[in-house]
């Protein structure tokens, strides 16, 4: 299995809102075989409190084997992530997890919330690598025009001309909910089109009502609460669909699923 | 001076070193192997079987407390016979011992278990979960009255080709009682403590934070507790005692030997640090030259008491 | 919207909101002077009480563990005589409820504290601690035996004329069975949880790190099960329940209130922050009026839990 | 009662060796009525692990409302503490305790070892402020001379002109323990004298012995462990001389002692 645990040393903070950070880490082994939707567990601090690691998606695998993941201070763990500088280490597990599937589709349409946009960037990337690269499609949305600016600007660096923005606010892009803007984009394209999407949960269920309505194809990356974040504990169940009761692992089923596998309680 | 000897024996079987995994925080084993050198472990102790697959419960199934974690995975797992056929060939191939944890919901089901299992090439003990509900007795846990406990006991001895390790629940008044009871019962050993049943609640939805409601406490948080009780059943038995409950690191172990315990499990601590188990190996070894020990043996209950 | 109502009423005393400090924890209050406004604390709960003096037990008596603290302090104390004249005039005077803890090794001990300290002007209430050991009973503690309890409960009820707490130890198997017999013998109220057994040991030196070898856990750590416990007792028992156990701010009191308790006793988190109790106090004011509830009655058992 | 909890900023950061650093907080309150001996309460790291907050000495307090402490790294309490950056604040409680008298005598003898050097400093400083300041002999002791160096230096500063060193390597002055010393010193003095002590208990029992055999009055600062400072908790007790078999409480009854009210077991 390609998984390792590193001590990585913090190449960057940058502080793209007073609560949003990215960070850039030195972690080789894991650069050179992270797909678009995997994750890293974190463990933030030195103590045992928080205890547990704090699993994050991978937002961008760059040159010279580092890493980036993007954040939202939430709580102790985010809190003091945040608070870590350049020249510091921490110690990463990963890459875990089942990513986006990249199969060959006429178009992608990419439809990020919040801090779910963190994975969509690298898969984006990713997809305008491949040889014969799909048309793309990237909607984003978060609650105000500041948390979206500077990830809408990546975006358009990364060469991605089909952008639209959702602000709950209405301070940039449409005003309301990103998923709203899926139906005028995904017009032009059927079956042949993949939605990926990452976000809330709420807009998690919306998107996959979408693809539903669509007959489009849908990637979900979903998240829960996580102990191990490599299949050991069963923390991170999920209801899948159908009547058998049984549950999804979020670790190691996901967190890329079928929007089809689960059960959109 | 030679390497220090690390080895400990239960029933029959002897380990190479101290150092198990904890049942459930270790998945199948397979899931540690780009951790650590999975022959390098005493021992692998699996996640608990029970006769028929169990789908466990609704999320969510875990919350971080302070130093700990609450944990209400609902005993989900393969059942005895796809656990038999998909898991162990691999903890066959790892070259370390094998204990299988087993849970049922009545004497019959543990007897069952216990036959089938103590059948299996590379099943080298077995230890019993005897925390769960009686399902006859209204589902009082098997581990919380000493005559159930003895009972499971010996129902699970009768049928066992292996040695039997019983695992003990910390809800108790007198933990000593019942480590007795187990070993009238005909335990080769009891391995403590199972997690502690807790509760967290989330105050701005109102709601209780596990599915369940309430659920196991394990990790650091636990330790003092854990540690307490190991060293009054090392006292109160005469068969080896398996100390667990927030082992982090090689010096949480030591504590554990020198209250008694023949041999250590590790559990939360294999989520925070995947590698911890190699790490707890070679700190018992450089603690054993250190302090000039030949072997595991002399740290064992070597806790200095005045008075 | 009108300031919310924080009164909360045990037996005959009425508190002016629900924070109480837990015994051990807050010296005789004068300690605390310094740090906040006595007066705005719902009461005082002094130092366990005996009808001597104690000494207590050799030092080191306490130690820190993973997001914990155990102490083996060993109920030193002024007695009663001491108390009531030294330390009770200053405590009449701060205009809280004061709460005294009582602690003895028989029941005639407990009868004697109840009869004399129910006298005493500025007494509100006793509190009585029943994690002690019970000399006449080989020292088993009168709180791990329901008889027990509900004996000593009826003893100290006979005697008191002001409303009587009974402190529930955590070191059993089913405390919901130990606070109905306390609720039988006449409790008016039942606090809840005392110390978990521990212990702590120094690799180094191979010794205990507590000269008394065990002591009590307490802290941020002990937090879930104590939510747990006070959860399963507000279910079995009509009398008010009052939740103590690692509460360290508003929300973590409030968490307490929805499992079902009346009131809440902070203990170790005064020694981390002296002026805690005035911070949950005005946290607990603020969360209701957030939540639009006209007091603190709306929150006590409000728990949503589906099914 | 002239005891305070503030959140007080740091104000420097000086680390003296590897492991030894003083650190300036601005703390009007507890600088304006500090004296000789007392202690503060800090608490280091924002979450629960460690819990409690650890017990250090006053080491100076000066100008503007500021205190120092002097420690060593030890454990995870202080590496915390020495993780800190001048800017950031940290919550203290005091000052605690009872402190050195100061009471008039022909001379005093200052014995500090390692850490214990810490609290000497601000003495020795308010005995040279007495309207009528007593001669003065201090005699510091550590294992090395690089834990000694700057602290010596200091003294010198403050215009100590009896300053006499000992290192348990011979590094720097004696060869040996710094309580060897008093009785070269104490030739000149007796019972008009008053030694004052701080450091490791064996080196305190020393001091005691010396005392003793010199009929010289001897203060001594103990260390115990303590939860609280505040009398709150009882957890700090110590032997009490005599046969009673009672109890000191060092946060209140100390942490200076009489030597002759210890048991010196
Ligand atoms: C596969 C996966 C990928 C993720 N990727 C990102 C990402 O790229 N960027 C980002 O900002 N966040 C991401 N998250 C969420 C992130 O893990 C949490 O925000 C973080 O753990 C909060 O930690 P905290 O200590 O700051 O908050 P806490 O104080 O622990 O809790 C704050 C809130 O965060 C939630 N939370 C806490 N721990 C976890 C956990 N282990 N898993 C899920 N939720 C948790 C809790 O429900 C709580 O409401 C991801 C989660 C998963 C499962
Ligand atoms: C009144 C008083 C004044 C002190 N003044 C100074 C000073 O000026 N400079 C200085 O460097 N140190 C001083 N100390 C000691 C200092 O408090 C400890 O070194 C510190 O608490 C260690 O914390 P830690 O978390 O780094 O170590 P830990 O990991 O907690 O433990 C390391 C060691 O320190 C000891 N220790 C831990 N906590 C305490 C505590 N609360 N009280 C006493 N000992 C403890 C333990 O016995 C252990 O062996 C003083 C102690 C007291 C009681
Ligand atoms: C997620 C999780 C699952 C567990 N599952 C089992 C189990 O199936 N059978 C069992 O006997 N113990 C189970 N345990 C208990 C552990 O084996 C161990 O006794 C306990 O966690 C205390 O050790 P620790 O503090 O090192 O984790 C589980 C613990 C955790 C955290
Ligand atoms: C140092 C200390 C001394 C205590 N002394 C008493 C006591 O005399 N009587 C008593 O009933 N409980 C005593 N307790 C228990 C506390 O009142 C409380 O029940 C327990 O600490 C759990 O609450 P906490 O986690 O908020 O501290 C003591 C606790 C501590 C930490
Ligand atoms: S997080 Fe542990 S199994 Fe998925
Ligand atoms: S440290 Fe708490 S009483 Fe002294």
């Amino acid at each position: 299995m390609n998984q390792f645990q590193c001590q990585a040393e913090i190449v960057r903070m940058e502080h793209l809102t007073s609560d949003i950070v990215r960070m850039t880490l030195q972690a080789p082994d894991i650069a050179a075989c992270a797909i678009p939707g995997q994750f890293i567990m974190v463990k933030a601090g030195e103590g045992c409190d928080p205890l547990l690691r704090r699993p994050f998606s991978i937002h961008q695998v760059i040159g010279n084997g580092r890493v980036q993941i993007l954040f939202k201070v939430l709580g102790k763990g985010t809190r003091l992530l945040a608070g870590m500088r350049a020249g510091m280490a921490l110690n990463l597990v990963g890459p875990l997890g089942r990513g986006f599937s990249l199969e060959s589709r006429e178009g992608f349409c990419l439809v990020g919330g919040g801090m779910g946009i963190a994975p969509l960037y690298f898969l984006a990337r990713e997809l305008q690598r491949l040889s014969r690269p799909p048309q793309l499609v990237v909607l984003l949305g978060a609650r105000t025009a500041a948390e979206l600016a500077q990830l809408a600007e990546d975006f358009r660096e990364l060469g991605v001309r089909e952008l639209h923005l959702a602000t709950d606010d209405g301070s940039l892009g449409h005003h309301g909910y990103v998923a709203e803007l899926i139906p005028r984009q995904l017009g032009r394209g059927g079956d042949d089109w993949q939605l990926c999407a990452c976000g809330p949960h709420p807009m998690l269920q919306a998107v996959a009502k979408e693809a539903k309505s669509l007959s489009c194809p849908c990637q979900v990356s979903l998240e829960t609460m996580m102990a191990c974040g490599i299949s050991a504990c069963l923390g991170c169940a999920i209801p899948r669909a159908g009547l058998s009761g049984a549950y999804l692992h979020v670790c190691k089923d996901g967190p890329v699923f079928d929007a089809k596998e689960v059960a959109w309680l | 001076m030679n390497r220090p000897d690390l080895r400990i024996s239960i029933g029959s079987t002897v380990f190479s070193n101290p150092v198990l995994t904890a049942s459930g925080t270790f998945g199948y084993a397979r899931e540690f192997e780009p951790y650590l050198n999975l022959h390098r472990l005493g021992g692998v102790v699996v996640k608990g079987i029970s006769l028929s697959p169990r789908k466990g419960n609704p999320p969510p199934r875990i919350v971080e407390t302070a130093c700990g974690m609450l944990n209400a995975i609902g005993l989900e797992n393969v059942g005895l016979e796809r656990f038999i056929s998909e898991k162990m060939p691999y903890l066959r191939e790892i070259g370390t011992k094998v204990i299988v944890n087993i849970l049922g919901d009545s004497l019959d089901d543990y007897r069952l278990l216990a036959a089938r299992l103590s059948e299996v090439e590379g099943v080298h003990a077995i230890e019993v979960n005897i925390s769960c509900p009686n399902v006859k007795k209204g589902g009082v846990a098997f581990g919380t009255d000493a005559a159930m406990a003895e009972a499971v006991t010996r129902a699970v001895c009768e049928e066992s080709g292996v040695p039997v390790i019983v695992k003990l629940s910390p809800n108790v008044t007198d933990i000593t009682l019942i480590a007795r009871a187990v070993e009238n019962g005909g335990a080769q050993a009891v391995s403590l403590i199972n997690t502690l049943l807790g509760m967290a609640i989330d105050s701005r939805s109102r709601r209780p934070k596990l599915a369940n409601i309430v659920g196991g406490l394990s990790g650091p948080a636990i330790k003092p507790v854990a540690l307490r009780m190991v060293w009054q059943v090392a006292r109160a038995v005469q068969i080896p005692v398996i100390g667990i409950g927030g082992i982090s690191n090689a010096t949480d172990a030591i504590e554990f030997f020198l209250a008694g315990a023949s041999a250590v499990q590790i559990g939360t601590a294999n989520f925070v640090n995947p590698g911890v188990c190699d790490e707890v190996v070679r700190g018992i070894e450089e603690y054993l030259v250190e302090h000039r020990l030949q072997g595991i043996q002399g740290l064992i209950g070597a806790l200095i008491v005045d008075c």
